[in-house]
C-alpha cells in the first residue's frame, strides 16, 4: 500500500494523490510527529473534558488543608496535593485548558493580523510592504518576552491581556513568514500564467497563491504553539499571567517552587508537564516541515 | 566593509526611535498616577496636582515622549517612582551581571553545539546523530526557569556542590545559571548547524572540491562548513535575543542581582521610569546583537559584502 | 583481460553497474555499460536526462554520492588500474591529478565564499605539497590567464564574475595539475549560444595543448560533432552504440540512435517534419525488461521484450546493441529464444 | 479585417525598468508586425528581453511606451474589464513546465480554469467534454484527467500548458521558450504538436527562444534581439542563408551543427553580453563586434532595410 503511495512519476493513474495527501503519508511514516499527534490529540481532549473529569469548584478551587502535601501515591492522590491539600492532576488537567485556550488563540490572533499583513507586504510591494516591514523590524528589536512583559505590566495580569501581549509579540514573525512564502510563490509561472488567462487579483491569491503558501505557515503555526506554551508558563510563573488560584502550568510551577526542598514533586511534575507539551508540538513541527518540503530528504 | 557599518548603525536609530516609542506608549496605558504612587495614599489633590505638573505629566504626550528622548541623549533616564534613585545609575549597576551571564552561556554553548552539529552532519542517521538530536529536541523544548529549577534541586539542594542562589561565590555562583540559559541555545544552534551542514554537504561546490583531490575532512571543513556557518549565525545572533529575554525568568529563580530581575521587580511595583529604562538599555543590546551578526555575514559572505561595496 | 590495451587506452570502464537505493525505490542508474577512451581521444557520451551519463562520470572519479549509491560491480581501470578497488587514500590522489571533472553548472559547482584564485591554488596544493604558498599562487595565476581571466581578478568571489567566466575559471580548475583524463558533464548547458562557442574553443585548445583525453558528456550532437572523435550513445544506463565520429554520424544504426537525429531540426531543410521517438523515458526503478528501448521502438519484436541485445560489431570500433543486427548474424538462434 | 492586415502590429514598444545602478532598458523601441497565421520567431540569448517583449505583448508587465495593436486595437489603452475579455484572444505558453503548473490543482482543473473564469461554457458536464477534447487534441491521455502535474514528466506538462493556452480557442500565442527545457526527442514531440495544432486551427504565435535550430524550423519570420533592440529581422530561409548584422552571423555560426560535412566557419565573439543598464548613445554591439568602426562608438544605427522584407541595423549595410 504505501510502496505504491510513494512511487513517483511511473504511469500514473485516476484518482492520484494530491502534494497535501502526499504531504500526509510521509506525515504519517514519521514515528516522532505520529507520536507529537498521539500526545496532543489526547492533550487536547483531556482539557476539552476537564469538567467532566474533576469538577472546577469542588476538586480544582477548593482548599482541603488537613490532605495538604501529600506525596503521589497509588492509593490516595495519583500525583500528590499541594500546599492547600488539592489534587495535583486536577489542576493540571484543567491548566492545560488555560495554557492551550491562550496560546491557541495568541497564536490564531497573531496568525490573523500578522498574516494578513504580510500578505499585503508581500503581494502589493512598494510603500505598503516598505511600512510594514519597518513596523516588524521594530517590533522585532524587542526580544519577544520582554515585551509580553511591558503589556502585561500596562494593562494589568490577567487572561485576556496575557493572549492579547502574547498575540501581539508574535505578529511579525508571522507577517515575515507569510511575506516570504507570498513572495517566492508569486514569482512562479503558475501565477503568471493564471494572469494570462484572465483571473483577477483575488482569484490569484486565493487560488494560486495562499494554497501554495500554506506550507511554511502551518509549521510556524505549530512551533509558535509551542513557544506560546513556553511564554504563557513563564509570565505566570513570574505572576504577570493566568492568576491564582486558577490553574496554569507556569503558575503551578511558581507555587511549587517554594516547596522545591521537600516537595520536589510539585515542581518536577508540572515541568514535565510544559515540556512534554512543547515536545510534542516541537516533533509535530519537525515532521510537518519535513512532510511538507521533502526535498532533504 | 567600514561604509557598510556606517550605514547599518545609522539604520539602527529609526528602530531605537521606534522601540522607546512603542515602549512609552504603552507604558502610558499602565492605569494609576506616578504622583499619587510617589506621595501616597494621604496626599491631598492639590499637592499630587503640583506634583503631576512638575513631573511634566500635564504636558501632551507626545511632549513627555520628546522630553524624555532628549533627556534619554543625555544619559538621563529618570528617577524611579519608588526609591528616587537614578533609573541610569541602577541599570547600569545591574547591566554587567546578565552581560556576563549571557556572555559565559554564550560562549559556552556556541563552542560546543558547532562542532556537535558538524559531526552529527557527517555521521547523519548514525548513532551518535540520533543521540544529538533526541537531546537537543528535548533541549529546545524544556522551558530554561524549570530547568533551573531543576539543576538546583539536583545540584544545590541534593547534592550541595553549589549554591542555590545569589552572585557572590565567584564561578561557582555562574554554573548553574549558565547551563539553564545555554542548554536551550546549545540544542538550538547544534540543530540549525547540522541542517545547513546536511545541506551545504550535497552542494555542488563540495563535490567540486573532492574532485580536486583534497580530503573528505577538508572538503567538509574547508567548503562546506564555512558556508553553513552563515545560516547557523543567524540562529546564534536569534539565541542571543533570547538570552536577554530570557534573563528575566532565570534570574528570578537564581536571584542574580541583573536586569532581568530588576525589570520584574519594577513591573510588580509599577516603577514606569525603570522598566523604560531597562526596556531601552535591554532593546539596544538587542539591537547591537543584530547589528554584529549582519556585519559577520559582511564577513562570512563576500555576496553581502559586495551589495554594500 | 586484455592487456595490450592498457597502454593506449586513458580510461576503460567494463560492465559497471551503478544503483542508487532509497527506502522507496531501487534506481538502476547504470546498467552494465562498458567504454573506451584512447589517450588523447575524445569521446562524446549522449544521452537524455536519466540516462546515467552524470552517474557514469562520478563512478570514473569515486564521487558516487553514499550511501545510496552503490557501485555493485565492473571494473574501471585509469590507465590500466582499476580504481573501484583503490582506498580512499590512493583516490585522493588521483582525483584532480589523473582525473578530474568539469560539472555542468558553473553557477554552483564553485564555492561562494572563496576567492577564486584560492580554489585554484587549492587543486595545486592537493598534489603538490613542496611548493611555497607563492609559487602556489603563482601557478595558479598562470592557470587564470591561460583561460582568459586576468590575474588580478583572482582575487575575486564567484558571484562577480558571469557564467562563462565561471566555467573558465571550473577549466583552470581541472587543468591545474595536467591531469590525464577530464570528465566534462555537460560543460556548456548553462551557458548562451555564443559563450558556449567561446567555452568549447578554448576547451579544445586547452586538451590539444596539454594532450589531454577526454570525455565530453552531452545530450548535443551537435557539439559531439564540433569536439569528439568518437561517441556512444547511451539510453537506460547502458551503451546502446558506439563507433567513431563518421560511423555514429554518417551511418547511425540503433533506432534510438537514428531517433535522436530524427528528433532535431535541419538547418537545410526547415520544412522537414521532425521525427521524434514515441513515448517517454523509461522510469529507471522500474526498467523494461529485455532491451530497454523496446517500449519506444517501432521495430520492436517479441525477442526484444525477454532478452538483451548483444553487441553486434560493424568493423572497427562500430558496434550496436540490438536485436535488429543480431538476428542478421544469427537470425535461428534468436527465434528459438524467443518462443 | 482584409485578408492582409497584420493581426499583431508593435510600434516602438519599450520598457524600461528602474534598478539600484540605474535605468534598465529591457526593451527599446521594439517594433514588428505579425500576419495572421503566421509565426514570428524572437531570437537572442539571456538578457536581450525577448521574454519581456512577449509578457508586454500580453500586457502581463505595462510598457513604458509604445502600442501593441491586436486586430488594430491597442491593448495599453483598455480598461482591465476589456483586457481580461481580450485574453481569451491572446494566450501564453510559458518555459517551465514545471513551475508554470499550479501544484494544488489536477490536469483537468488546469484545463478548466480559463473556461470558468471567463464563464465560457457554464454546464459542467459540457465544460469537461471540452477539457477532454482539448487533451485529445494535445496528446494527453484521458486518464490522465484527475492527476496532478508534479505526478507527470515534463513533455506531459508541457502539453497541458498547451492545451490551457488552447481551451479558450484565442487568435494568438506567445511561446516563451516551450521547449527549452524539454529532453531532445520530447522536444520533438512537442514541436511537432506545436506545428499541428497551429495548422488545424489557423493559429498566430510568437515563438521566444534562444535555440536557432528551433526557431529556424519553427517561424516564418525571425527577429534578432541584442540588448532590447531588434538589430535584424528577415523571413527564416533568408536570415540564415544571408545574415547581414555581424551578431546575427556570429549567433548562426555558434550553433553546433550535427553534421560532420560543410561544417560552416566559427565567428568567436569576444566578451559577454552587458546589461542594458545606462547605455551609451552608440552601437549596443560595438564592444564585442569583430568588424567594429569608429563611427560605431558615437551614433546607434536604425533597423533599415537591405533587401526585401529583410531589415537589419548596422552602419556597414548602408
Amino acid at each position: 500500500m504505501m510502496k505504491h503511495l510513494f512511487r513517483r512519476r511511473a504511469e500514473p493513474e485516476e484518482g492520484s494523490m494530491s502534494l497535501l495527501q502526499e504531504s500526509w503519508m510521509r506525515l504519517l511514516s514519521n514515528k516522532g510527529a505520529v507520536a507529537g499527534m498521539v500526545f496532543l490529540t489526547i492533550l487536547v481532549l483531556t482539557a476539552i473534558c476537564a469538567d467532566l473529569i474533576y469538577d472546577y469548584e469542588t476538586e480544582v478551587i477548593m482548599q482541603d488543608i488537613p490532605s495538604r502535601l501529600q506525596p503521589p501515591s497509588l492509593k490516595g492522590h495519583l500525583l500528590g496535593t499541594d500546599e492547600y491539600g488539592r489534587d495535583l492532576l486536577a489542576r493540571l488537567v484543567h491548566g492545560s485548558r488555560m495554557s492551550l485556550v491562550v496560546s491557541f488563540s495568541s497564536v490564531v490572533l497573531a496568525l490573523a493580523v500578522g498574516g494578513t499583513l504580510g500578505a499585503m507586504a508581500g503581494y502589493f510591494g512598494g510603500v505598503i510592504d516598505n511600512i510594514i516591514m519597518r513596523l516588524t523590524d521594530v517590533l522585532l528589536a524587542i526580544p519577544m518576552t520582554l515585551f509580553a512583559i511591558v503589556i502585561v505590566a500596562a494593562l494589568g495580569a490577567n487572561t485576556t491581556n496575557l493572549t492579547l501581549a502574547l498575540g501581539a509579540s508574535s505578529i511579525p514573525i508571522f507577517a515575515r513568514v507569510v511575506r516570504a512564502s507570498v513572495l517566492t510563490v508569486r514569482q512562479a509561472e503558475y501565477v503568471e500564467a493564471a494572469r494570462s488567462i484572465g483571473a483577477k487579483h483575488g482569484t490569484v491569491i486565493l487560488r494560486h497563491i495562499l494554497p501554495n503558501c500554506i506550507g511554511p505557515i502551518i509549521v510556524q503555526f505549530t512551533l509558535r504553539i509551542a513557544q506560546a506554551i513556553y511564554n504563557t508558563a513563564a509570565l505566570s510563573f513570574l505572576g504577570m499571567g493566568v492568576q491564582p488560584p486558577a490553574p496554569e502550568w507556569g503558575g503551578l510551577l511558581a507555587s511549587g517552587r517554594t516547596y522545591i526542598r521537600d516537595y520536589s514533586y510539585l515542581s518536577i511534575i508540572p515541568g514535565l508537564a510544559i515540556m512534554s507539551t512543547i515536545l510534542a508540538l516541537n516533533l509535530l513541527g519537525d515532521g510537518l516541515r519535513d512532510a511538507l518540503d521533502p526535498r532533504l530528504k | 566593509m567600514i561604509r557598510y557599518m556606517i550605514k547599518r548603525l545609522l539604520a539602527m536609530i529609526p528602530v531605537l526611535i521606534g522601540i522607546t516609542f512603542l515602549v512609552f506608549m504603552i507604558m502610558q496605558l499602565a492605569p494609576g498616577d506616578p504622583a499619587r504612587l510617589i506621595l501616597g495614599e494621604n496626599a491631598s489633590p492639590e499637592e499630587v496636582k503640583e506634583l503631576r505638573e512638575q513631573m511634566g505629566l500635564e504636558d501632551p504626550v507626545l511632549v513627555q515622549y520628546f522630553r524624555y528622548m532628549v533627556n534619554l541623549c543625555k544619559g538621563d533616564m529618570g528617577k524611579s517612582y519608588i526609591t528616587n534613585r537614578l533609573v541610569a545609575s541602577e541599570v547600569a549597576a545591574r547591566f554587567p551581571y546578565t552581560l556576563k551571564l549571557a556572555l559565559v552561556s554564550a560562549a559556552v554553548s556556541i563552542l560546543i553545539a558547532i562542532p556537535l552539529g558538524i559531526i552529527a552532519a557527517v555521521k547523519q542517521n548514525t548513532i551518535f546523530d540520533n543521540t544529538c538530536m533526541v537531546l537537543s529536541l528535548v533541549g529546545i523544548s524544556m522551558p530554561a526557569f524549570w530547568m533551573a529549577l531543576m539543576l538546583v534541586l539536583v545540584f544545590s539542594l541534593r547534592l550541595g556542590w553549589l549554591p542555590v542562589q545569589g552572585a557572590n561565590m565567584g564561578w561557582r555562583s555562574y554554573v548553574l545559571p549558565s547551563i539553564a540559559i545555554g542548554f536551550m541555545n546549545m540544542a538550538a544552534i547544534a540543530r540549525t548547524t547540522r541542517s545547513s551542514m546536511l545541506e551545504t554537504i550535497r552542494q555542488d561546490y563540495v563535490r567540486t572540491a573532492k574532485s580536486k583531490g583534497i580530503s573528505n575532512a577538508s572538503a567538509i571543513l574547508g567548503h562546506a562548513f564555512p558556508n553553513a556557518l552563515i545560516p547557523t549565525v543567524t540562529v546564534v545572533g536569534v539565541q542571543l535575543g533570547g538570552l536577554i529575554g530570557g534573563a528575566v525568568l532565570t534570574e528570578t529563580v537564581f536571584a542574580w542581582p541583573g536586569l532581568g530581575r530588576l525589570i520584574v521587580q519594577s513591573v510588580n511595583a509599577r516603577d514606569v521610569p525603570m522598566i523604560l529604562g531597562c526596556m531601552v538599555v535591554m532593546s539596544v543590546s538587542f539591537s547591537v546583537i543584530n547589528l554584529v551578526v549582519d556585519l559577520l555575514y559582511g564577513l562570512l559572505d563576500p555576496r553581502v559584502k559586495s551589495m554594500y561595496a | 583481460m586484455v592487456i595490450g590495451s592498457q597502454s593506449n587506452n586513458t580510461l576503460e570502464i567494463r560492465d559497471l553497474v551503478v544503483e542508487y537505493r532509497t527506502r522507496e525505490r531501487v534506481v538502476h542508474a547504470v546498467n552494465s555499460l562498458s567504454l573506451t577512451v584512447g589517450r588523447g581521444q575524445t569521446l562524446g557520451l549522449v544521452g537524455e536526462t536519466g540516462a546515467g551519463k552524470t552517474t557514469t562520470g562520478l563512478a570514473v572519479m569515486g564521487l558516487i554520492p553514499k550511501p545510496a549509491g552503490v557501485v555493485l560491480g565492473g571494473a574501471i581501470l585509469l590507465n590500466g588500474e582499476d580504481v573501484l578497488h583503490k582506498s580512499d587514500r590512493e583516490m585522493k590522489q588521483i582525483r584532480g591529478k589523473t582525473v578530474s571533472m568539469i560539472f555542468q553548472d558553473p553557477m554552483s559547482s564553485l564555492n561562494p565564499v572563496m576567492s577564486i584564485e584560492r580554489q585554484i591554488s587549492e587543486a595545486i596544493r592537493a598534489h603538490d605539497r613542496s611548493l611555497t604558498r607563492s609559487q602556489v599562487l603563482q601557478k595558479a595565476h598562470e592557470m587564470l590567464e591561460m583561460v582568459g581571466i586576468p590575474r588580478d581578478r583572482g582575487s575575486e568571489y564567484p558571484h562577480q564574475f558571469s557564467g562563462g567566466m565561471k566555467q573558465r575559471v571550473v577549466i583552470a580548475m581541472a587543468l591545474s595539475c595536467k591531469p590525464d583524463l577530464i570528465i566534462a558533464d555537460e560543460p556548456t548547458t548553462a551557458l548562451d549560444v555564443t559563450i558556449q562557442a567561446q567555452v568549447l574553443g578554448l576547451m579544445k585548445d586547452l586538451k590539444d595543448q596539454y594532450r589531454t583525453s577526454m570525455v565530453m558528456i552531452t545530450h548535443d550532437l551537435g557539439i559531439v560533432a564540433e569536439t569528439c572523435d568518437s561517441v556512444s550513445v547511451m539510453y537506460a544506463g547502458s551503451i546502446v552504440e558506439h563507433g567513431t565520429l563518421h560511423d555514429v554520424f554518417d551511418d547511425p544504426l540503433h533506432p534510438y540512435t537514428k531517433g535522436l537525429f530524427g528528433s532535431l531540426p535541419r538547418l537545410d531543410d526547415r520544412r522537414a517534419k521532425l521525427q521524434p521517438i514515441k513515448g517517454l523515458m523509461p522510469d529507471p526503478s522500474n526498467l523494461p525488461t529485455g532491451c530497454t528501448f523496446w517500449p519506444r521502438c517501432d521495430h520492436a519484436k517479441d525477442v526484444c521484450r525477454v532478452e538483451k541485445p548483444n553487441p553486434t560489431y560493424f568493423g572497427g570500433e562500430h558496434f550496436v546493441n540490438c536485436h535488429l543486427f543480431n538476428e542478421e548474424i544469427s537470425g535461428a538462434r534468436t527465434v528459438n529464444m524467443g518462443d | 479585417m482584409t485578408e492582409n492586415a497584420p493581426l499583431i502590429d508593435v510600434r516602438g514598444l519599450t520598457k524600461y525598468f528602474a534598478t539600484k545602478r540605474g535605468l534598465l532598458h529591457a526593451v527599446d523601441g521594439v517594433s514588428f508586425t505579425i500576419s495572421e497565421g503566421k509565426t514570428l520567431g524572437l531570437v537572442g540569448e539571456s538578457g536581450c528581453g525577448k521574454s519581456t517583449t512577449g509578457r508586454l505583448l500580453l500586457r502581463l508587465i505595462e510598457p513604458t511606451s509604445g502600442q501593441v495593436l491586436f486586430h488594430g486595437t491597442d491593448i495599453a489603452s483598455l480598461s482591465s474589464g476589456e483586457m481580461r475579455d481580450m485574453r481569451k484572444k491572446m494566450q501564453m505558453i510559458f518555459q517551465d513546465p514545471f513551475s508554470s503548473l499550479n501544484p494544488r490543482m489536477t490536469v483537468s482543473q488546469i484545463i478548466e480554469e480559463p473556461l470558468r473564469l471567463h464563464r465560457m461554457i457554464e454546464d459542467r458536464d459540457e465544460r469537461m467534454n471540452k477539457v477532454l477534447e482539448i487533451m485529445d487534441l494535445v496528446g494527453l491521455s484521458r486518464r490522465l484527467r484527475n492527476t496532478y502535474p508534479h505526478e507527470l514528466d515534463g513533455g506531459r506538462r508541457q502539453r497541458i500548458g498547451v492545451a490551457r493556452a488552447l481551451v479558450l480557442d484565442p487568435e494568438f500565442i506567445v511561446c516563451d521558450e516551450p521547449v527549452s527545457a524539454l529532453d531532445v526527442s520530447i522536444r520533438a514531440q512537442i514541436l511537432n504538436l506545436m506545428g499541428e495544432v497551429q495548422e488545424q486551427l489557423g493559429l498566430t504565435l510568437l515563438f521566444i527562444t534562444h535555440d536557432l535550430s528551433v526557431v529556424h524550423h519553427f517561424s516564418d519570420e525571425i527577429a534578432v534581439m541584442y540588448l532590447g533592440k531588434i538589430i535584424e529581422k528577415a523571413p527564416a530561409d533568408e536570415l540564415f542563408a544571408h545574415p547581414s548584422h555581424p551578431y546575427t552571423e556570429a549567433l548562426l555560426s555558434a550553433i553546433p551543427i550535427p553534421r560532420l560535412h560543410d561544417r560552416p566557419k566559427r565567428i568567436i565573439l569576444r566578451g559577454e553580453i552587458t546589461s542594458p543598464v545606462n547605455l551609451p548613445k552608440a552601437c549596443r554591439f560595438a564592444t564585442r563586434c569583430p568588424k567594429v568602426m569608429s563611427r560605431c562608438h558615437e551614433e546607434e544605427p536604425e533597423l533599415c532595410e537591405i533587401g526585401p522584407n529583410h531589415q537589419a541595423a548596422c552602419f556597414l549595410l548602408d
